[in-house]
């Protein structure tokens, strides 16, 4: 067998990744990935900074997960430091994370369009992203990055002509969302494309351990939403969204990547239609007073480990904070596509090589969220200085807190 | 070993698997503890010795495929200490979920963790990481090589921290 | 006609032509931008272009057959432009005529695609050589209903007993074959006037299916510009070919004209009707092709389109016996 | 079918571009923005923004009190104390518009204004230490004429 190893740069993936293929003709025998192009260094940075200015950046650590990011650090904070979050802001929370989920899932049905070489129905379906967007710059004044998450609460407040607003755009999607499954789904344009290409059954998604809409598509019923219910998910009835109730069957492909993502995109729409009946009022901050905040985060000592399902999948933050100061002691930070990431080159193992940009696009991979990481000392085995795990300047000792 | 990889729908009563565990394990199991609030999911907190943590695996995997979620590394100066967070019945039910994480206290000097890359395929990611930045070894992990950091030769990339006020700006 | 005025005649001709295809090739863009709700370059924009690229540095990769290298390009662009000398346009007689002229134009126009691919070839890089290979298959499979295409509508019109040689252009421009088909028959022409047209994106190199941009990827400058151009050049002639085979009227008998005013009046309605045929199959067809698998594509060409033709030629074959 | 009747839908629809304000970029484009206030130029307006937008930060240097709250709130290191240590000075270069500064404020001595042009090719222009009194969004600046109509 004459196997060719060719690498390929990030313009054949579309994302900032190596992948190095081994082809036999033009199948992928085996495939590498290599991380390692994006430095961000963001759990490191946070270290030295208080949680104030923590809290921005982890809204930053990806444009399109960014209130799931923000929101799993706030609610890490809020548990460590007793905070409660008063009724309405949890329903903001939740009404938020649902707007960003269609937002992304748009984008991402964008992505899968333009890959496929459509670049037309890209363009349509970009469009109809341009709505939730503008509900969004004008609820919150930004388009992306919306800094809804505060500790305790939300940093804005919805009006009457808010929530018009919103059920108008909720009857915009109702009107426009068939038109456009109907070619997506029933079209043979996708179909043909996507159908049987990157394959990921039940067995192997169990066992990789995937999460998020890949897993959905391949038939796991796993939702965070549902399974272990957040915020205001609690208060209604939210199912795990499978492709066998559409199609009849799920096989895990990318078609049913995008099958799913459509039906999630209703689903959305749903929730946010049960949730604005049933907003609560009253405020939509815990604490009110910035010092009486900042005395409570002072105080604040312990570990948790927070998870929200993003538009991605589990977005899973661990943070511990210890008592005296306003920062991080330490903060791990894992993404869905870290975990998802472990099943790509299963998933390209067998696959033709135009595809490879298609199927590490269909598990919807955001490497700004993997990539967090930046060893700044030399790290070698066997003698390696202990990392500081305080951000205290003055060396003080940091305790152990018991887990 | 290699599970039989299927999520069970009849979750098991959690008291049942914190007590089934405690049992097993007896003092090795350090504080053990079972939280159930309303903001999180229930969570199963426990400290283990590095020895029985394929064996804490493996009586996870009687109740449900556990699903393993991440891998962290703290490092406390005198010890590193590493949490290992998986989740039960994830797909049994409303409220039904049961995260589990256990942390392993590593001793300054001691770089050696068993790899679960064999059951969990998703570990590698995490054990790669903790490679990189805290130092550690993993026995029985295949590829050792560095996750983030490296250049084009397959050198590992150390940027000393004079690389960050270079001119960028 | 004497060799002098042939000369010039050809001269005039190919120039004309390769305005022609940059400015087709700019109304492409104008109305793909348009199906994607976008605004679009300005028509100009493949004649800025063509003098940007002409400007710029052409990069010979270091392992690269020189000459091969920058001359597939040329020969490509070349060849395509040759195609128009034997194709009838409107009422005017092809510049060089002969028995079977449409044997030759497709043979050009697989010449045109191959040079491409060969100098894609001598640029020595494994992406390149994928991306030639992938083009070669698709050609390769396109050349199967192609062929039956030519031959059964020449079999159709020597049994039909249209006057002229059954290869030649002007014979199906002389008497469209519609008008001596009965029912049947004309079932069959639009069956293979379908295929035909299904071919055109493929063969005008509209199908995006590749991820390394083709085989021209790594031609750069005045050789990328010449790879472009014989992509243009070749979807123009393909749908001058469609014209005359399928669709060959002509306004100014319809008029009742003659002499100068017959043969300008002609030579505008066919290109406009070159025109009408490249939207519908190149614009709007290469919308809808996409960016197909390319083992689907292979196998789309190689087996539907070609019992698709089949199928017409049954349909002619039942029509010529009845 | 349907395919092709959503793409002659969508090929018939209003073109969603819009077109950049000036035809040839100019040297400063706040300038340029001055002189079409004037009357001297012609522009593509943009689309009219929301009244939530969060533009460029605005700064009321008379009633800022010096308390220090936005310095220690701002991720970016963007607001700096200036000389005279009872102000302070903010660099839009540095700014990533997270509007924490905002929250902070006990005496309301910064907002969030709806001009979000502010590309420069002076870097010194983009240091704000006084922007007057804060008016309200849609209040006689720029782009109000806009959203107004």
């Amino acid at each position: 067998m004459d196997v060719l190893t060719l690498p390929l740069n990030p313009s054949g993936s579309l994302e900032p990744l190596a992948i190095t293929v081994s082809l036999d003709g033009d199948r992928i025998v085996d495939a590498r990935i290599r991380h390692g192009a994006l430095h961000r260094g963001i759990e490191e940075m946070a270290l030295h900074w208080n949680l104030f200015q923590v809290l921005p950046l982890a809204e930053r650590i990806c444009g399109f997960c960014s209130l799931s990011n923000a929101l799993t650090f706030a609610r890490a904070v809020e548990t460590i430091a007793g905070i409660v979050v008063p009724p309405r802001a949890r329903y903001l929370r939740t009404l938020f994370l649902e707007l960003e989920r269609i937002s992304s899932h748009f984008l991402w049905l964008a992505t899968a369009c333009h890959i496929a070489g459509h670049e037309a129905l890209m363009m349509a379906v970009l469009s109809l992203r341009e709505r939730v967007l503008d509900m969004l710059e004008g609820l919150t004044g930004k388009r992306s990055n919306c800094g809804v998450a505060a500790f305790g609460g939300t940093r804005v407040n919805l009006d009457d002509a808010d929530i018009k607003a919103l059920e108008e755009m909720i009857a915009f999607y109702r009107r426009e969302l068939p038109p456009l499954q109907e070619v997506l789904v029933e079209g043979p344009l996708l179909r043909f494309r996507l159908q049987g290409v990157g394959v990921l059954p039940k067995e192997v998604a169990v066992r990789h351990g995937v999460v998020g809409p890949v897993a959905r598509a391949s038939g796991l019923y796993v939702d965070l939403r549902w399974s272990s219910p957040y915020e205001a998910y609690g208060d209604f009835d939210v199912q795990p969204r499978q492709v066998s109730d559409l199609m009849g069957r799920s096989r895990g492909d990318a078609f049913d990547r995008m099958v799913l993502r459509i039906m999630e995109l209703r689903q959305s729409l749903e929730i946010i239609e049960t949730l604005l009946q049933g907003i609560p009022g009253g405020n939509v901050l815990a604490v009110k007073k910035d010092r009486r905040l900042a005395a409570l985060l002072r105080d604040a000592e312990g570990r948790a480990l927070v998870s929200v399902e993003g538009p991605r999948g589990e977005s899973l933050q661990r943070v511990t904070l210890c008592r005296g100061k306003i920062a991080l002691s330490s903060w791990t930070l894992r993404s869905a596509t870290y975990v998802n990431a472990s099943s790509w080159p299963l998933l390209l193992r067998g696959e033709e090589l135009s595809d490879v940009a298609l199927i590490i696009n269909s598990t919807d991979p955001c490497i700004a969220c993997t990539e967090r990481l930046f060893p700044l000392r030399p790290s070698p085995v066997p003698e390696m200085a202990p990392l500081r795990l305080s951000s205290a300047e003055d060396g003080e000792a940091a305790k152990e807190v018991a887990p | 070993m290699i599970y039989a990889p299927e999520y069970v729908i009849q979750a098991t009563d959690h008291r049942e698997v914190l007590s089934c565990l405690e049992g097993r394990f007896g003092a090795d199991l350090e504080m053990p503890q079972l939280k159930e609030g309303e903001a999180q999911s229930p969570i199963l907190t426990a400290t283990l010795p590095k020895a029985r943590l394929l064996e804490f695996v493996d009586c996870l995997a009687e109740f449900d495929f556990p699903h393993f979620r991440a891998l962290s590394g703290e490092d406390l100066g005198e010890a590193i200490l590493l949490h290992y967070d998986f989740a039960l019945f994830r797909s049994a039910g409303r409220g039904k979920r049961l995260e589990i994480s256990a942390s392993v206290r590593l001793p300054s000097g001691d770089r050696l963790m068993p790899s679960l890359v064999g059951r969990f395929p998703s570990a590698e990611y995490g054990e790669r990481e903790l490679i990189e930045t805290l130092g550690l070894d993993f026995e029985g992990l295949p590829d050792k090589s560095p996750l983030f950091t490296f250049d084009d030769r397959g050198r590992r990339r150390v940027a000393a921290p004079c690389d960050l006020d270079g001119g960028v700006h | 006609m004497s060799w002098g005025t042939k000369i010039v005649a050809s001269v005039a001709l190919m120039l004309l032509a390769a305005l022609i295809a940059l400015i087709f090739e700019g109304a492409d863009r104008v109305i793909q931008a348009r199906i994607q709700r976008r605004l679009g370059p300005p028509l100009s924009q493949p004649f800025y272009d063509l003098v940007k690229l002409f400007a710029k540095e052409s990069l010979l990769p270091s392992d690269a057959l020189p000459w091969l290298f920058s001359g597939g390009p040329v020969f490509a662009a070349a060849s395509a432009l040759t195609i128009f000398l034997y194709i009838p346009i409107g009422s005017l007689p092809p510049v060089l005529a002969g028995g079977g002229d449409f044997l030759l134009a497709l043979f050009l126009m697989f010449l045109s695609s191959f040079a491409l691919i060969l100098g894609a070839l001598a640029g020595a890089s494994p992406y390149g050589e994928i991306d030639a290979k992938k083009e070669l298959d698709l050609i390769a499979s396109c050349s199967v209903p192609l062929s039956v295409i030519a031959s059964s509508l020449a079999w159709f019109a020597y049994r039909q007993g249209l006057p002229g040689a059954p290869f030649s252009l002007e014979t199906f421009v002389a008497k469209p074959v519609w008008s001596v088909a009965g029912w049947s028959g004309i079932m069959g022409l639009i069956i293979l006037a379908a295929a035909f047209l299904s071919l055109i994106p493929a063969l005008a190199d509209r199908v995006q299916r590749n991820i390394f941009g083709g085989s021209s990827r790594h031609f750069s400058g005045r050789t990328l510009l010449l790879s472009r151009l014989a992509r243009n050049f070749r979807t123009l002639a393909f749908c001058s070919v469609f014209v005359s085979l399928f669709f060959p009227g002509s306004m100014g008998r319809f008029l009742d004209l003659r002499e100068l005013a017959l043969f300008s009046v002609d030579f505008l309605f066919f290109w406009v009707k070159v025109f009408l045929v490249q939207t519908v199959a190149v614009t709007w067809g290469g919308a809808f092709l996409g960016r197909f698998k390319n083992s689907r594509l292979s196998s789309f060409y190689g087996v539907a389109v070609t019992g698709v033709a089949l199928a017409g030629l049954l349909l002619l074959f039942l029509d010529a016996r009845l | 079918m349907s395919t092709l009747f959503f793409l002659l839908r969508q090929a018939c629809r209003k073109r969603l571009t819009n077109l950049f304000p000036f035809p040839h970029m100019p040297e400063s484009l706040i300038e340029a923005l001055h002189v079409v206030q004037e009357g001297g130029m012609e522009m593509n307006r943009p689309l009219p923004t929301p009244p939530s937008l969060w533009g460029k930060v605005a700064y009321n240097r008379e009633r800022c009190t010096g308390c220090g709250n936005c310095l220690e709130r701002c991720p970016s290191g963007a607001i700096e104390p200036s000389a005279d240590k009872k102000k302070v000075e903010i660099d839009i270069a540095f700014c990533c518009f997270c509007g924490r500064c905002v929250d902070s404020c006990p005496v309301s001595a910064l907002a969030m204004s709806d001009e979000f042009l502010c590309s420069s090719l002076d870097r010194r222009e983009m240091r704000l230490a006084d922007s007057g009194p804060l008016r309200l969004s849609g209040e006689g600046d720029l782009w109000s004429l806009e959203r107004k109509r």
